[in-house]
């Protein structure tokens, strides 16, 4: 039988993959990328066999996002693929040059996104990047429109990186959108009113984020979003300190390394602290698994019984079985990273808890899965980090240690030897004066109407008025 | 001479007719019940939504399930703003493309254009959204900019610093208002071909220009149809769903700065949540009826309008 | 009192049988008292009159007196007007048609009607269209083809159209599209024909050969036949009507009788300042 | 008195030349030019000389502006005031003319130029469920997209038509009471907005049917059909509603005054002569609603293999497979999001060619009755 | 000629003054080998024919003979017809309108016409009504009250809306409508005046009436006018032209001349025909 999915963006890509995949090998499958709390819902009302999800059932009922009827169906949770939030960002520095270059800490990364930190010119933001301060101008914060896995998994992060900025945030915004949040559980939904939102923008979705961002047409802005999103449209992704103050940003070896930290509950649901806090310099610290939500007969106190049709199930196990092995092996391609043998194993035990059977072993010799052959397949590796060149942010932030802060952090250094964000390099480094991305272009500048209005005025004068008036005065002269 | 008074006159149909008039009365009659159904099943499941928010649900602004708090207003807010600025940009150039088919373009060109105006009523919604996300919004910025640069003390192109202009219930707009061109055009078109030729005649033959002539005789005609082509047009503009759910962040909101970005409509909202349940879902529905009615409202008050004046008889949009 | 130029009729052709249609030969037709409204508004007031089987009469009368409601009323296409209602009687062979149970379908197989403007069916083909009425009225018929060329042949039109019969009706002159709609009205071997200003959209050789043709049937059917022109009606026509309506009042019949007198010595004055061409 | 009327001095008639009488001269033409060079001219000087031009949008703008005053001027100083206006009221109007072209020029090019390198023979031949997200644009498989829209337009047809046509009978050729109430709900019903039908079958039908356990109501094809029935209904049956209006009263007086019964007139009179007129309307309306997106999110879900059941299990449809893709975040991914877009376009102008043929003759009627309609007015 | 019933007609107002309206007077009119096409279709063929200043010409003829589109042709009504085309000239106090640099709106202004449908403009009051053509044409007056009684005066329809020029155009009788056209053709006080069947839309009083207002105005400016009744023309022309087309030719003057002869003795045939009432 066929089976229906819906849900996650965040698993898009990944899911398109695994579906074709799964479907030439004639396991029949078709998912929708809707949103996870859509996915959870629809799965919720029977309208479809499983759900992609990072927004866990306990944030979405505190959100009221819906997610009753997903308890009422029952449900376990399964890890599919590892992915990783990605930092946008649109700043031009005090030369009007568009900045590339961004290097955040996670503590800082933690105080903008809770309002804590302002302003683009706030020395923590200063601190980490060539010791120069940015502009004197507020912070955009860009997010998404109602719920979003997306916005569970950043805020997770942002709750651990910045604990106490983050409970004030929420108090703040309590009734603008938030909801009363219990203890743990994050926000699947920004703030749309209240002080705060002010300074928030909010996207229908990725793609809306990635285009405003890529465009560069929210000044002074940043946000979260995938990554791939972030590569699809230029837009600037800020490098990510970890807890080996490396700084990296979201390629599938860093969200490797990053994982192998992660914890997850019994019912397999994560827990990131030792993610945020991983000491592997290769770290890139907003990693997290995505999931799948499907139902389970024994082995969860939220088991409610399998599916009706013994088809279904035959076909989801299949399903599964393809995403632990063979699917692992395009995703560091398309900016995942590819599940541990660990979870690629409780794959399998998912499938014995849905069909009551023993799990199958798996081992390098049955499974594709790069992890399975130590690697992490094709297209894992970073770029490296431009600042790593000049001599590390320590350097570089420390005025004495070069020959100015200033020029380092100037467009063409970054530009020229960042690899990583050269594709939006070339275009938007020279921030001339009629680009209309600037957000200020020089003409319209100048063009008010002491300007422009008045020269106008003038020549139209001069040049159609004045032959008629002199042609009026003759023929009044010839007539009289 | 006693007063005379009609007989009655009854005829007997005969059974071919008697067959033919319940089988069509069936069909009328299904049409009837169609809508009834779905109108009261939109009535019946926004019942809780309106239960959980009573008469609040028409001046709230924000939507959302997650406080319980379900409001309509900034929906249908941004939904009429969109839709008003569609209709100022469309009604115009509506009129003189109407203009130019019926009274300034000859013979092969007018049947062309009448394609034409077909044509783009025949393109689907998702095209020009798909267009208008990628292309035409880009394009627009520096218009937007420049409009809040010089007309910024005019509320609606007022513009707060830090926002973008993409994304914005302008771009919006412009983009619903390709949608709506073709119908208001062949609405506006079909009543000025309905000019009595003898006004126009006499007016050319008073020594009238052409423009005179359209002036005393054209547009005076064909008010009622301008009128009721932008109230049809307008009822369009109100449903546009998918292009405006790809182009706007879909925040309830109600603000004067349509430049910038921000806005939702109702059935842009509903596009966006297709996964909702429970309350939220009645709230949908709610919102869904309200923008039913709305639309509703809009085209009778559009075909009354035609129909009564002048120009109405015989014309249907 | 038909034009003299003579123009060879052929031998009458072999008569067609119908079955299911109405009875064979023409029929009298007599109004009592008939008066007809639009809405509020009565039009037509008292209007007695014999139509003798196998004669043309003729009604004349100026624009809006209600002539064309008095003759849409013989054959009950009056009802089909929303508003319109009646009151009288009209006798077909001394039977009232507006009788209880007379189905209106049956009198006006009986009673044929040509328009003002010629209106075939422009889907058809020119034999579709004569033979139209047998389709659409149930009308059995044991030689259509031989129908065909019988009706277009006292229609005037069989020389004109008989190498192209399939071409669609809409492709004819509006004379000959006027004499398609005569021929299609006698393929169903009516008893009396109306005729509402057959001529009036016709240019004049078109005219001439309808009349002839009115000549030719008015003595196998009965003929009604409205008119504008005075002297169409002297022509064509043995009886004559005369119809006038003072603003604002019904149309009533003025006077009637032989179409001589009416045009030689006319009783009413008003109807001599009419024929003389004093107005309308 | 004779001398009055003289007859033509000769007897035969002079050579037939047909007259120029347009109303622009060659000075109008040469006018209308020198205004709109020495327009481009002084914009020029003035935007790039004197000032810096905020872009080519100012540009075009200020250029129209002074194209339009100059024009007015002159043409006021050579024929007087009424003529000037005129005058620049057509221009006015030309260029409104063009606000209607222009537009779906870009918006067509756009289409084909994203979407035309891309699109292969293999389109129609295969589904997308063994395409990878990482495989070239070249490799995308339409198939499945092309039989659901073809399926739905299909079913949709099949339900809309019979019962849009009975309607419009209902309301054009019967004197039933329930007229006025039908033709209102069938004007209110054609503001229902699409995402509401869509959202009612969702919630009435789908969620319904599927916790009942009704396989039969599910995701499919069935309900996408039902949705845009919805849409698709009013809108036909006012259009066939507005083609038997105009089929001649006097056709149908013609028929019944033959002893035709209503119903016989209908069948063998009015509908044969409305028939292109209906055809053209109901294949406008396919046009429409295959282009439909908003209700099939609720409804027929998509999918990226090919299901040729209508009944049972999700379906995809081109627009769906267009919404799919072009919001997905890799390039090439998106790019298949336009090819289909293209073919979605082809579609429909592929219908709107067919409508205009069947509507040919028709139109050539109608410019043969307008003809008449001008002689009579006369 | 006229009627004999005599209405009181006041004395002449007080002349009024217009600039940038026609020149005074009336103008005699010309035609030379003029034809007409539409599409390819020739229509009317080498009508050449003298309309004196000052007196009533009447064009006759039967239905589609063409007389329509030469009234058309003589203001350049004729080519706003998209299909339509014409060849010769045709000659205004001897200059020829079609001519180049001649604009239509300037040979209309010259030449008025009434139209067989009244066609007032029916949201304007009466008062603008006659007045339109001042505006529309861009011409100035020094009192136009003075004018609008002036016109209506002329048009024989002063009497009855004196009161109530404010009322729309809209609301008056069909009769009183036709005379509102004439008064607002002579506001502008045009050299000519063309009237296609300005009377087959009335009922007979109006008919009356508005024969004696052409009788009128003909000794003020040239009048052109196309009837259908022959004891129309009699009645208001002083020159009568007769149009014939044969089927499927070009429409001809066949004759012409004084009405009293072609009336009385023609001397073509089809002419004497059709003055009698043999066809048409
Ligand atoms: N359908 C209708 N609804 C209302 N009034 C009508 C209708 N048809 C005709 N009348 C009115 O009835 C009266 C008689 O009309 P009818 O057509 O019978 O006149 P007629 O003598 O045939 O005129 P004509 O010679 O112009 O054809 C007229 O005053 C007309 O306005
Ligand atoms: N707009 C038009 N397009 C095509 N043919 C036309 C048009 N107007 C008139 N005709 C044709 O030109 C011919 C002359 O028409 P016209 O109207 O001048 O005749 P008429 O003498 O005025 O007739 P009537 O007495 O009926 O008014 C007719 O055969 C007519 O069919
Ligand atoms: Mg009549
Ligand atoms: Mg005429």
């Amino acid at each position: 039988d066929k089976i229906t999915g819906s849900g996650s963006t965040y698993v898009g890509p990944a899911m398109a993959d695994w579906q074709n995949g799964a479907n030439s090998r004639g396991i029949p499958v078709n998912y929708a990328t809707r949103g996870s709390p859509t996915g959870v819902n629809q799965y919720g009302d029977r309208t479809v066999d499983f759900a992609g999800t990072e927004a866990e059932i306990t944030s979405l009922i505190a959100a009221g996002g819906g997610g009753q009827s997903a308890e009422q169906r029952g449900y376990q949770y399964v890890p599919d693929v590892a992915g990783a939030v990605a930092v946008m960002y649109n700043v031009t520095d005090a030369a009007g040059n568009k900045v590339d270059y961004l290097h955040l800490t996670r503590e800082v990364i933690g105080r903008i996104f809770t309002r804590d930190i302002t302003r683009w010119s706030d020395p923590a933001i200063s601190a980490t990047n060539g010791g120069k301060a940015l502009p004197d101008q507020p912070i955009t914060l860009l997010g998404r429109t109602g719920q979003s896995g997306t916005t569970a998994l950043f805020y997770d992060f942002v709750a651990h990186t910045a604990p106490g900025p983050y409970q004030a945030f929420v108090r703040r915004n309590e009734g603008t959108g938030i909801g009363p949040l219990p203890d743990g559980v994050r926000p699947i939904q920004l703030p749309y009113s209240g002080p705060d939102a002010d300074f928030y923008k909010l996207f229908a979705d990725s793609e809306q984020i990635a285009q405003a961002v890529g465009k560069g047409s929210v000044p002074f802005s940043i946000g979260y979003d995938e990554f791939s999103y972030a590569l699809r449209y230029n837009a600037p992704t800020a490098w990510v300190e970890n807890q080996a103050h490396q700084y990296t940003q979201p390629f599938a070896e860093n969200i490797a390394a990053a994982l192998t930290k992660a914890d997850l509950r019994p019912d397999l649901s994560q827990k990131l602290d030792g993610v945020y806090a991983n000491p592997d310099p290769k770290t890139y610290p907003i990693s997290a698994y995505s999931y799948l939500m499907m139902p389970c007969t024994t082995g969860r106190d939220t088991c409610r019984g399998g599916y009706d049709a013994a088809g279904k199930t035959d076909t989801i196990t299949g399903f599964l079985e393809h995403i632990a092995c063979d699917g692992q092996v395009n995703m560091a391609r398309i900016g995942y990273s590819p599940l541990p043998p660990n979870l690629a194993q409780e794959m399998m035990n998912a499938n014995a808890r849905l069909t009551g059977r023993p799990p199958k072993q798996l081992t390098a010799a049955n499974c594709a899965n790069p992890t399975f052959h130590g690697g992490l397949g094709a297209g894992a590796a970073s770029p490296p980090d431009p600042f790593e060149k000049l001599g590390g942010v320590k350097k570089l932030t420390n005025p004495g240690a070069q020959d100015g802060p200033g020029k380092p952090t100037g467009p063409s250094s970054a530009a020229g030897t960042a690899t990583a964000t050269a594709s939006s390099g070339e275009d938007l480094a020279n921030g001339g004066s009629k680009n209309w991305r600037d957000p200020a272009p020089a003409a319209y500048d100048h063009g008010t109407d002491a300007g422009f209005g008045g020269w106008a005025v003038l020549v139209l004068a001069v040049v159609i008025v004045a032959p008629l008036v002199v042609r009026g005065v003759v023929r009044r002269f010839r007539r009289s | 001479m006693s007063v005379v008074l009609p007989r009655a006159v009854a005829d007997v149909p005969s059974r071919a007719d008697r067959v033919f008039r319940r089988v069509t009365t069936g069909a009328g009659l299904a049409m009837l019940a169609i809508l009834v159904v779905i109108g009261f099943f939109l009535v019946y499941r926004s019942g809780p939504a309106f239960d959980a928010s009573g008469f609040g649900f028409f001046t709230t602004v924000k939507f959302d399930a997650a406080n319980g708090v379900l409001g309509v207003l900034g929906l249908l807010y941004g939904t009429v703003v969109v839709a008003l600025i569609a209709i100022c940009v469309a009604v115009p150039l509506s009129v003189l493309a109407a203009l130019f088919i019926t009274e300034y373009a000859s013979g092969r060109l007018r049947g062309f254009l009448t394609g034409l105006v077909d044509l783009l009523a025949a393109i689907p919604s998702l095209l020009y959204g798909l267009w208008g996300f990628s292309f035409l919004g880009p394009q627009v910025v520096p218009v937007s900019a420049w409009l809040t640069h010089n007309f910024g003390w005019f509320p609606p192109f007022a513009h707060q610093d830090n926002t973008l202009f993409l994304n914005s219930m302008f771009i919006a707009g412009l983009i619903v208002s390709l949608m709506v061109l073709p119908i208001t055009t062949s609405v506006i078109r079909e009543v000025f071909t309905q000019t009595p030729p003898g006004e126009k005649e006499a007016a050319l033959a008073l020594g009238s220009t052409r423009w005179g002539m359209v002036k005393t005789v054209v547009l005076p005609f064909g008010r009622g149809g301008i009128i009721g082509g932008s109230m049809l047009g307008l009822g369009r503009a109100l449903g546009e769903t998918i292009a405006v759910s790809l182009l706007l962040p879909q925040v309830p909101q109600i603000t004067t700065h349509v430049l910038q970005f921000g806005g939702a409509t109702i059935s842009g909202f509903i596009a966006n949540n297709s996964g909702a349940s429970g309350l939220a879902l009645s709230g949908l529905m709610a919102a869904g009826l309200v923008l039913f009615g709305f639309t509703l409202a809009t085209n009778f008050t559009a075909s009354v309008i035609i129909s009564r004046s002048r120009s109405g008889a015989g014309v249907d949009a | 009192m038909t034009d003299t130029t003579t123009v060879s009729i052929p031998d009458s052709p072999p008569a067609v049988r119908l079955t299911g249609g109405p009875p064979p030969g023409a029929a009298e037709l007599e109004s009592r008292g008939v008066a007809a409204w639009f809405g509020d508004r009565l039009v037509l007031e008292d209007v007695s009159l014999r139509m003798p089987a196998r004669e043309v009469t003729a009604l004349i009368g100026p624009s809006g007196c209600g002539k064309s409601t008095f003759l849409r009323i013989l054959n009950r296409m009056h009802e089909l007007v929303p508003s319109a209602s009646l009151a009288g009687e009209v006798l077909l062979d001394g039977t009232d048609i507006y009788a209880d149970g007379t189905r209106a379908q049956h009198v006006r197989l009986r009673i044929g009607m040509v328009f003002q403007k010629p209106n075939p069916f422009p889907a058809m083909s020119i034999r579709d269209n004569v033979l139209a009425g047998l389709k659409l009225a149930g009308v059995k018929c044991d030689d259509k083809a031989a129908l065909v060329e019988q009706s277009l042949q006292r229609a005037g039109l069989w020389r004109e159209v008989r190498d192209r019969l399939n071409a669609p009706g809409g492709a004819l002159s509006g004379g000959q599209q006027q004499r398609l709609c005569i021929a299609r009205s006698l393929a169903v071997q009516p008893n009396v024909l109306l005729m509402d200003e057959p001529c009036s959209a016709l240019d004049p050789t078109s005219t001439r050969r309808i009349e002839q043709t009115i000549a030719e049937i008015g003595h196998e059917v009965t003929v009604v036949i409205v008119t504008h022109n005075m002297q169409q009606a002297q022509r064509v026509s043995d009886h004559c009507a005369f119809f006038l309506a003072a603003e604002n009042e019904p149309g009533r019949v003025v006077e009637h009788g032989p179409t001589a007198k009416i045009f030689g010595s006319p009783e009413d004055e008003r109807t001599h300042d009419y024929v003389t061409g004093r107005f309308g | 008195m004779t001398a009055t009327l003289p007859r033509p001095a000769g007897t035969r008639p002079r050579p037939l030349v047909k007259r120029r009488t347009a109303q622009v001269t060659r000075a109008d033409q040469l006018a209308a030019l020198g205004c709109a060079v020495s327009a481009v001219l002084l914009t020029w000087f003035v935007l790039h000389l004197l000032l810096t031009s905020p872009g080519w949008l100012a540009d075009l703008a200020v250029a129209y502006g002074l194209y339009l005053a100059m024009l007015y001027v002159v043409t006021r100083d050579r024929l007087g005031r009424l003529a000037a206006a005129d005058r620049l009221v057509s221009t006015i109007v030309v260029t409104g003319a063009m606000g209607l072209l222009v537009p779906l020029l870009f918006l067509l090019g756009y289409i084909v130029v994203h979407g035309a390198p891309f699109l292969r023979w293999g389109f129609f031949g295969h589904d997308m469920s063994t395409v990878g997200p990482a495989d070239p644009v070249t490799a995308t498989g339409g198939l499945h997209a092309v039989v659901g829209t073809l399926e739905q337009t299909a079913l949709t047809l099949v339900l809309v038509v019979p019962l849009g046509l009975l309607t419009a009978i209902f309301l054009n050729e019967t004197r039933s009471r329930f007229r006025r109430p039908v033709r209102i709900m069938v004007d209110a019903m054609s503001g229902l907005p699409s995402i509401v039908a869509g959202l009612f079958v969702y919630a009435a039908l789908i969620i319904p049917g599927i916790q009942a356990g009704v396989g039969f109501f599910s995701y499919s094809g069935l309900m996408a059909t039902l949705a845009l029935t919805m849409v698709m209904l009013p809108t036909v049956t006012r259009t066939i509603d507005v083609v038997l209006r105009l089929v001649p009263a006097g056709l149908r007086e013609a028929s019944l005054a033959l002893g035709a019964s209503r119903a016989r007139t209908v069948w063998s009179v009015v509908l044969p002569t409305a028939r292109t007129g209906v055809t053209t309307a109901v294949i406008l309306g396919v046009a429409r609603v295959a282009g439909e997106t908003a209700p099939l999110l609720f409804t027929s879900f998509g999918a990226v293999f090919l299901n040729a059941d209508p009944v049972t299990g999700p379906q995809e449809s081109l627009p769906l497979f267009v919404y799919r893709y072009i919001k997905e975040p890799l390039e090439n991914v998106q790019q298949r999001g336009y090819v289909g877009a293209l073919v979605l376009i082809l579609l429909i102008f592929t219908l709107f060619a067919l409508a205009r043929l069947a509507g040919r003759d028709r139109s050539k009627r109608r410019t043969r009755r307008s003809t008449k309609r001008t002689q009579e007015t006369r």
